[in-house]
């Protein structure tokens, strides 16, 4: 893999059949999901800030099909599809976004601190570019062991102005670790562009060449295109030839911070966000699958469905679930 | 009557008012420009000063620092604004080695006019990692100055004071007082970076506290005013040094403190309170002060235990009645709301 | 007869017996593996126990904190070791954002069981940047267990409480206690991480003490003794938090407090013990305490301004002469040495 | 200039055989200057750490040439020479290292801390990294009043693994500053080599080229070619044109810290520090100038006493200097 090159290489590591239903599915979770945290948020009982990420679906979708329960994912602020994507359980994400005793880390963490073990969801926190270095540290840890274990670290073209962002590429090229850099380039941090902040014309896949690892920029609204870079770099990281990097060029929908619309804040233009909407990463990969032959009308309908029915059961769950009790304030400071 | 302000009106304000009276002062950050500009403190700066003056930043909190204090060292007088403390953990060490300390180790040669604002507290649902506050860590560093506004005057007054004053000035706002009202003068006043304030006269119990407390202990002021008890309510407004003077004189005349601070009380402010009473006013203590603080745990984000986490006006009522042994019974808050994660049902975000 | 040990030694036995007791411990700093292996503390470990678990890092103090906590979320003992307290300033957003509270913020399912060894306080010559001491800094931040060892024996046995513990631990040497010696068992023993210790017994005033002001205190005690004056010596040990029933039983006997730390004065360990001693034995203190420490000036490096600008011994006995209302006279220091730069002669670097 | 490119293009920028001299000169006063405290280490009256250059001169002493008094010049902690050859006081330089009230800094900063505002050294600082986010700024200053004003930022191979730099260098690609980032790779970082700090092969000089600016790794043991690279970076500089960064390939002859050597150490070899010793900057560049007939015998005889005076003023200077006064202890805590 070499910078800048923007394609999909070989046709020959498409995903086969089963594996892309894989990929739409999880897609089709994550926008439904994602749909009705937008939905719900105006009744108040999600009461932390939360960050959407519909648009993106296709980056998480395309490289969790590659992993094993035991590989670990690490996420920031925007973790939702990350997280559900890897297996993370739906109930408790929404009833940690309801603040309910019986979420991912019972209420205390919020939308910004998913966290699922039992499916190796290591943990998301939104300080920028901070979890990277602890995925890092993951991956040494799983060498260390002697462990078939991939760690993939997920993160915003923002987080890589951050300087920990570089010592933890640095670490993890030196001490050939098995770790996946995977950055999301939605082209805005927060409300700024990228021209502000940081050098024209410059890919971010090129900050990975100069630590020393196989980087690639790619469309990260095609899914398949991110798998195959995907599948290509954890073939590394499990032959222990060490990290990699991958851009996935993308593009958010909902505003940066809750469930809005914000062109009218100017700071984007419609035209922008129309165009990506046209390059809808679900819709591309739906209309795929059915071109291939892979998808009919039945099974779509009925994907949807299964989705539609969990998105509500997990809703659900959150609001029958109860609030934690005051003397979990003091739990968990220290380890008992 | 003097003009009112909300205290994010105010800010504004000074960093229009200063922009236009010096060529020097810059203003620099993540989302400084950008349309919601700090939550109103500085939106539409950009367009009037120019985008030489007021730069939006790559989100690389240390080096920001250093380069905000390598232009002050060429006399610029740059504005640096982290929308959250908990951000600016990522440069403590151009904070605390090298800004705090230019003036001293390199013997008086260097200025480093430099000013960091820094937004506290708690927002709604900011959870561990969005609502710490750190000023004691900061007052705790020889060579800064720290500064808590709690109301609007002050607030812009002493942004005014921290840009032209040499030296690097730390400039804590806490999030829930952004829509506080209060009377703000047009023109380039200042308020001292020195000295505490006491805001409101009484007679059995000193209350001395920082920020967003201090708006809890006047309201705790009244509370106790029901109960039949007179509270000194002083505003300690700046932190290097704690104000001796003032809360020895307050408390030779009520013998009794309660300190209210908006950060863990735990080698905190309250701490350093503490130690100041106990050093100017041991002889005149009648019974060990109450501190009122948070406790010593991480922020937890659901409004079931947030609201637990966090003190307010009552707690600090109940503690001046502690410490004065009082059992007289506080007026019951009313229930209006079902969490009390905003300041005040005005309170809409963005967070 | 126990064994003698220096501290270093005493500290580097307990790498040696962890390495050997558990796989999953590990060791990581710049210079760890490196001839002169941080000060004597580590060296040989990488010979013993291979490149694997005993590293050199780059110069990376804020990833390499993630990446220690990363490898401690899957089960690692990581023991990070920053040469300088000052250095570690680059870390403090993993440290007190995630390290602090992964526990927490997860619910509960995540455990960090990440041991951080900083050098604090004056080596020689060493000025603004090479010399802090920021104890409070950690004790503020809840989710952090700081220990600060005075002791070999304490040294060994905390690092070894801290290497077992599943939370951060953050594990504070002084420079100038490495050459200290005294009684160090063999084998994995362990010393509390929470817990103060009188060293010395007294009746007329309490001097509690973190770090290597407990021997500049213990000194205090014998120059006292001399002035007819019974000291009390508390090693503090432990910061999360102070032990206020060691205090107390203390105060109650004596009435008077001398508090003596290796940092700043001003919203630093002084202030935090004032406020427990106030809210523990405030019936028994029959004088406002007094505190020995550094004033809120940056280190200077000339040896003939940090003469003036690091307290000892008889600054600490003066104190207490002071608390007491006494005016008897303290023996003479022997004035042998031109500067008190080092903290014995047989000081000879590496510093 | 690109990445790699390891020799002098042109002729062309060879500097005149007047400033051959100075480059001379000033290499002469730094290795002298450095000689003399080491010997004078032992006496015990210079009390903190001190990092000598020797085996480095030829960097700054190349540079330093190519700038005027307005230019500015920041450092880290092995900053003698960079302060001397950009023309900072060397009695005050000796009274700061002797911890007098006449030094540079009135003794509160040491070897560590030097600052010479008259000369444009603007202060050094040992905290790794740190001072490159201040010559960033200052830079930023300088663009902004449109002054005609060079800053460099000098720092080690070790600096780089700092995040700071990468912070430091991307804003000022954004912004294309007038600042030179100057690395002088001496192979470790204190005690420890490249090979377990950095990704191998990769040279330091990439890390500038993936922050978008011109980045060239050089002999840094020859003051012409230093220079050469210098001239480009500065014009540029002076131009409008941004930032560039020149990676210095040198070697420090002495230990990390002190007057010894650390020989008996064990990190590094004999042979190799006397494979470096042959290629001696000051040796090299006083061969090829007596070669080309630039510099006499009687001249350099000229050169060498009057360094040697110049040193052996400042260490008289710095002896008989008072050390400061009690009342300095409280003072410049803040401005007033
Ligand atoms: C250290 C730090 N600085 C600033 C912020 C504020 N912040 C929250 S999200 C965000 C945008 C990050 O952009 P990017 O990494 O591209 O992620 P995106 O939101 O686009 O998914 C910022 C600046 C933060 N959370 N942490
Ligand atoms: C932030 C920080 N970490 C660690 C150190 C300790 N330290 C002092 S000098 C040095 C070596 C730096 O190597 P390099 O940057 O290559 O400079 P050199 O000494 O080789 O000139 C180190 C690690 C420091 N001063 N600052
Ligand atoms: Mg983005
Ligand atoms: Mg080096």
């Amino acid at each position: 893999m070499t910078t800048q090159q923007k394609d999909i290489r070989a046709a020959a590591v498409l995903p086969d059949a089963k594996t892309r239903l894989a990929v739409l599915e999880s897609m089709i979770r994550v926008r439904l999901a994602e749909e009705a945290i937008a939905a719900l948020y105006g009744e108040g009982e999600i009461r932390c800030p939360t960050h959407l990420c519909i648009g993106q679906e296709a980056v998480a979708a395309g490289i969790s099909v590659l992993l094993s329960r035991d590989d670990l994912v690490f996420s920031g602020h925007r973790s939702h599809g990350h997280y559900l994507a890897k297996g993370g359980d739906m109930n408790a994400m929404f009833a940690e976004l309801y603040g309910r005793v019986t979420g991912c880390a019972r209420g205390k963490g919020g939308s910004q601190h998913l966290v699922d073990l039992a499916c190796g969801f290591m943990g998301a926190a939104p300080i920028l570019s901070s979890t990277i270095s602890v995925g890092v540290g993951s991956a040494w840890a799983a060498k260390l062991d002697r462990r078939d274990q991939v760690s993939i670290v997920y993160f915003g073209d923002g987080a890589t102005e951050e300087g920990t962002f570089h010592e933890a590429l640095n670490f993890a090229s030196v001490h050939k670790l098995p770790v996946i850099f995977v950055c999301e380039n939605n082209l805005y941090s927060v409300h700024s562009a990228m021209d502000i902040r940081q050098p024209e014309g410059r890919p971010i896949a090129l900050l990975g060449t100069a630590h020393g690892m196989p980087s690639v920029t790619c469309d990260g609204n095609d899914a398949d295109v991110v798998h195959a870079h995907a599948a290509e770099a954890v073939a590394r990281a499990r032959a222990g030839e060490g990290p990699s990097f991958i851009e996935c060029m993308t593009y958010r929908w909902m505003e940066h911070c809750g469930p809005g619309d914000d062109i009218p804040l100017g700071y984007r233009t419609a035209e922008e966000l129309a165009d990506w909407r046209i390059r809808d990463p679900l819709a591309i990969y739906r209309d795929r699958l059915a071109a291939a032959g892979e998808l009919g009308a039945a099974a779509e309908a009925d994907l949807m469905k299964k989705a539609r029915d969990e998105v509500a059961a997990a809703v659900a769950f959150a609001k029958a679930s109860p609030y934690p009790e005051a003397a979990e304030l003091s739990e968990h400071v220290f380890p008992v | 009557m003097v003009r009112q302000l909300k205290y994010f009106e105010a800010l504004h304000e000074a960093h229009r008012e200063l922009l236009a009276d010096d060529p020097n002062v810059l203003v620099a950050g993540l989302g400084v420009p950008g349309p919601t500009g700090i939550f109103g403190t500085t939106k539409g700066l950009q367009e009037e000063f120019g985008p030489e003056r007021v730069i939006d930043t790559p989100s690389s909190e240390n080096a920001m620092t250093g380069i905000a204090l390598g232009a002050a060292i060429q006399g610029k007088r740059p504005i640096l604004v982290h929308m959250r403390v908990d951000f600016a953990l990522l440069s403590m060490e151009p904070v605390v080695n090298q800004a705090a300390k230019w003036h001293y180790m390199y013997g008086g040669v260097m200025r480093a006019p430099l000013t960091i604002r820094m937004i506290i507290g708690r927002g709604w649902g900011q959870g561990p990692q969005h609502s710490q506050s750190l000023q004691s860590w900061f007052a705790h560093v020889p060579g800064l100055k720290v500064v808590m506004p709690t109301r609007p005057y002050d607030a812009k007054g002493m942004l005014i004071a921290a840009v032209r004053d040499d030296a690097p000035v730390i400039f804590l706002e806490h999030r829930w007082l952004y829509n506080l009202e209060g009377p703000v003068p047009e023109g380039l006043y200042t308020s001292p970076l020195e000295g505490a304030e006491v805001l409101h006269q009484g007679s059995d119990v000193t209350i001395a506290a920082t920020s967003h407390m201090t708006i809890e202990a006047l309201r705790a002021a009244d509370l106790l005013a029901a109960a039949g008890v007179s509270a000194e309510v002083i505003d300690l407004r700046c932190l290097t040094p704690i104000d001796g003077d003032t809360l020895a004189a307050s408390l030779a005349k009520t013998g009794h403190l309660v300190v209210a601070d908006t950060g863990q009380a735990s080698y905190g402010v309250v701490a350093e309170v503490m130690a100041v009473a106990m050093k100017r006013a041991f002889p005149y203590l009648k019974a060990a002060p109450q501190s009122v603080a948070l406790p010593h745990i991480p922020t937890p984000t659901t409004p079931a235990l947030a609201d637990l986490f966090y003190p307010d006006a009552t707690d600090i009522a109940q503690a001046a009645l502690d410490t004065l042994g009082s059992s007289a019974q506080l007026p019951k808050p009313a229930a209006d709301r079902r969490w009390k994660d905003t300041p005040d049902p005005s309170f809409t975000g963005p967070y």
